[in-house]
């Protein structure tokens, strides 16, 4: 049952160093505030999961919060690099980075799998491909009926997943609407879920190409508006695509980003 | 020759579009792939059925999305599913006639590198990583493909194969068990490329207007097979042009804003 | 690319003598006009694929469509036994009928690894259960991480899957509304797809709990108002629960069952 | 003893009612399982999260539906879902609380059959089959079981089994991997049955008002194991039996139509 809490409440009760956590929104409704909150509150040795890691594991991994990286997509959608993710790759900076890695499509599988209590994934994929090569846990699976070989991947469960939603009703169940990507397979692969928000309404406006998640699958609801900004929420803001750009410059540089990290999250109030 | 009234990019994504038939369901990705798609669909091909991975179904955007998650894809689609869903039942699932990739790096039998330059435990530099390309390669019924062309993106070894192609060339993918036929076309700033029949490796089949096949050899890693004719892209059409600057003018124009 | 068809145009070019069929659409949207079309039209040695009979199968196999049927739960909703299928397991009348039992878990897994392209689907499923003693394609499998054995079912691919939806759009793209049930997959597992509506739309209403199915994986679109008569269609009309128990009685008795068989459909004018 | 002023069914449905806490998510199936789970979120339990396995999660029907996929269900629903999601992440995704089944016939643990009387090539009946019982028995956390009994209902051994109860009693539900703990109670037209904490047999442990333990030995099909302490049924309170004879005139006059 949903409780609702302030974000730096969730935070604090239901992230633990060294917890295994999934900040998700693919490509959208992608959840920057409480990604800062984790940056503010110090939460270390994070293995985070994530398909696209975005602008904001970009800032996690260079904060320091993370010691490994689950992904299928690492760049900054549009523009280029993850400076700081490549900074950790390269050159261990802040700390060296343990990276396990996936097509979208294996990914997808892991956490659906996750989501129904399945051990592992099965998909038509990663054929001819070096990925299984460098990632272990990737296997092949013989098919009972036609002998074939397909993949399996291990199903994501992750300690604690994290999304943002357009609406909370009184209740706690939430409204996802657009873009609906990973976000209700995160909620139900993982252990606990906290969800923000950008309003809490008395009725739902139910638009086409909406999902609700019902309460008693949720650990927490916070209101956080613009909890998703740079980062869209369709129907209440766009995408910051300025900013988006600016990052480039932003993260290339270790001192510029460590600053950048200071003024904007570490320095700005908690979410309380 | 006339004088050049268009850029290397517009030929490119002329010439990309043009082979997308109406009609076609076309799993799209960022950039050129996402241009190229779009503009078919506003010129000669008005049925042609754009996919985003976020899980966008039949999407019709009026300007190019940034990233294959920007809100009016979901807005102007048919419909709207579940990034799971997207992979499985209609990738997967053998509903997608054409994959739209561009890649970091290339080799002679189209296998794709982009996830490192240099080792994968000690990279030289760390790409972004495979995201949906290596099931839309092998599960799309074809693929198209669409690159800039130098030493450092057609070369003779990929360092990693973040996604394949012909594998080792010949039967080598038919064994493989990929479901789909692998890439047809490979469109570069320099000209086209299509697989042999036979060794699937990537001829030259067509120069653009203004360049020779010494300047393709000097761009590519290996030694490169020309075909004994080789054609030449036409110069994109007056009209193809228009809509291709109205439609960048408007992406402009959107994404400018905060 | 959906065509408009009739529906007796439609079963005749799409259904062949022979055929695995599903007609679907769970507790909700059942195909009966079809179904009906296909006994006017004296198809044979169908292999009926079908999560609940109901008395859509019931009809098909008392009227000797059949030679073979894949099931989940073959009662009559609410009301009690299908008299046809009892008569036609119990006493091969019309005919023998080879049936293939599987749970709904089971089958709802089978038809989406059908729409994934997957040879097979997994689930923790028929622990227990004798089910596995008589349904020969159900088998195991292990997990390639855990060890664990799962129970795996061989993908459903039928040669053509009929659904009866709320709307169609001019281009053929299909909305179904309420109970969505297992639609989706059984279009998207199938070979061909013929889809029934209630009427062709300008625009779709987009009312809540909404899904679209495109033109592209659809064969043929056909009008039938009351197409799902006498389950229900939301939106449109209810179910017609006097007429599941009333039935009860007709189904009962052989030669009730074949007089009200040849008043109602084979007499009855075809969709055309 | 007061005279009887109420059904036996109105017993079993307010009794099973009894034993949903609020704020639980029960998986129900059609019939008595449907009425007492309605009743109980009529009654003590405004908040239990009622799901149908067409998909539909947190309805709250205002009358009880005929069948599993009525239109109200899904109209009053919190989400509705597919058919492979409700059973995927929902059931076997270990988020049902309580599991509530009937059943055509019963073992002394709890394995239930719904597919045959007699042999299985040749069934003397003929019965509707598995449906969602073998994974709710086994995936739901607990099980709560609502049957009328006689000793065609409470066999010593069954023809086929369905759904797993308790398997062979003793620790060997355990051993089977099922992750739900099982069947935690028996609620028939007789009394209550609760299997043993360790050899899992079912062991009467209540008898409805004027029922003694002969009339319950006489209508099960094995030697009855009775604990030592019987408790009674309580008497369904006058609110819940009014609450649940107005929920039984809405429905009745919703169906009759049509």
């Amino acid at each position: 049952m949903a409780e609702f809490l302030t974000l730096a409440q969730a935070i604090e009760r239901y992230v633990d160093n060294g917890d295994s956590v999934a900040l998700e929104g693919f490509t959208h409704l992608i959840p920057f505030a409480a990604g800062h909150e984790i940056i503010r509150q110090g939460k270390r040795d994070l293995a985070l999961i994530r398909m696209t890691p975005d602008l904001i594991y970009d800032q996690l991994i260079g904060a320091g919060s993370a010691r490994k990286l689950i992904f299928s997509w690492g760049g900054n959608p549009g523009v280029g690099s993850l400076h700081r993710f490549r900074d950790a790759v390269e050159n261990d900076w802040p700390a060296p980075l343990e990276i396990v890695e996936h097509s979208h499509a294996a990914m997808a599988a892991a956490y659906a799998a996750g989501a129904s209590n399945l051990p592992f994934g099965v998909l038509r994929g990663y054929i001819g491909s070096d990925l299984p090569k460098q990632n272990h846990t990737i296997k092949t699976i013989e098919c009972p009926f036609t002998g074939e070989h397909l993949a399996a991947v291990p199903a994501l469960r992750p300690d604690v997943a994290i999304v943002h939603a357009q609406q909370a009703n009184r209740s706690g169940d939430v409204l996802i609407h657009g873009i609906i990507g990973i976000q209700k397979e995160a909620i139900l692969a993982a252990k606990r879920a906290i969800v923000t928000v950008e309003e809490i309404v008395d009725e739902f406006s139910h638009p086409p190409h909406s999902i609700v998640v019902p309460n008693w699958v949720i650990s927490a609801v916070c209101e956080v508006p613009g909890g998703a900004k740079p980062s869209y929420a369709h129907g209440y803001y766009h995408r910051d695509n300025a900013f988006y750009i600016e990052w480039d410059t932003i993260a290339r540089d270790r001192e510029r980003f460590t600053a950048w990290i200071d003024e904007n999250v570490k320095k700005a109030p908690a979410n309380a | 020759m006339p004088e050049t009234t268009y850029t290397n990019d517009e030929l490119m994504a002329a010439e990309a579009a043009r082979h997308l038939r109406d009609g076609a369901v076309c799993f799209v990705g960022i950039g050129l792939p996402s241009t190229a798609a779009n503009l078919a669909r506003l010129t000669h091909a008005p049925n042609l059925v754009l996919i985003y991975e976020s899980g966008t179904i039949g999407t019709k955007p009026s300007v190019l999305p940034l990233s294959i998650g920007d809100g009016e894809l979901a807005e102007t689609a048919d419909a709207v599913v579940s990034v799971p869903e997207i992979f499985a039942y209609w990738l997967q699932g053998g509903r997608i006639d054409v994959g739209f990739l561009g890649a970091a790096q290339i080799d002679r039998y189209c296998n794709l590198n982009t996830t490192v330059i240099g080792d994968y435990e000690k990279p030289k530099t760390r790409l972004p990583g495979a995201g949906g390309a290596p099931e839309i390669a092998t599960s799309a019924k074809e693929v198209l493909m669409i690159m800039k062309q130098d030493k450092r993106t057609f070369v003779d070894r990929l360092d990693f194969v973040t996604t394949a192609g012909y594998f080792t060339g010949g039967d080598s993918r038919e064994r493989s068990g990929a479901p789909g036929a692998g890439p047809t076309r490979v469109i570069t700033n320099l000209g086209v490329f299509v697989p042999d029949s036979k060794t699937k490796e990537l001829t030259l089949v067509q120069l653009h207007p203004g360049v020779d096949v010494e300047q393709v050899r000097a761009a590519t890693g290996w030694p490169l097979r020309v075909a004994g004719e080789l054609a030449q892209t036409p110069e994109p059409p007056a009209e193809t042009l228009a809509v291709l600057r109205d439609l960048q003018a408007r992406t402009k124009a959107a994404h400018a804003g905060g």
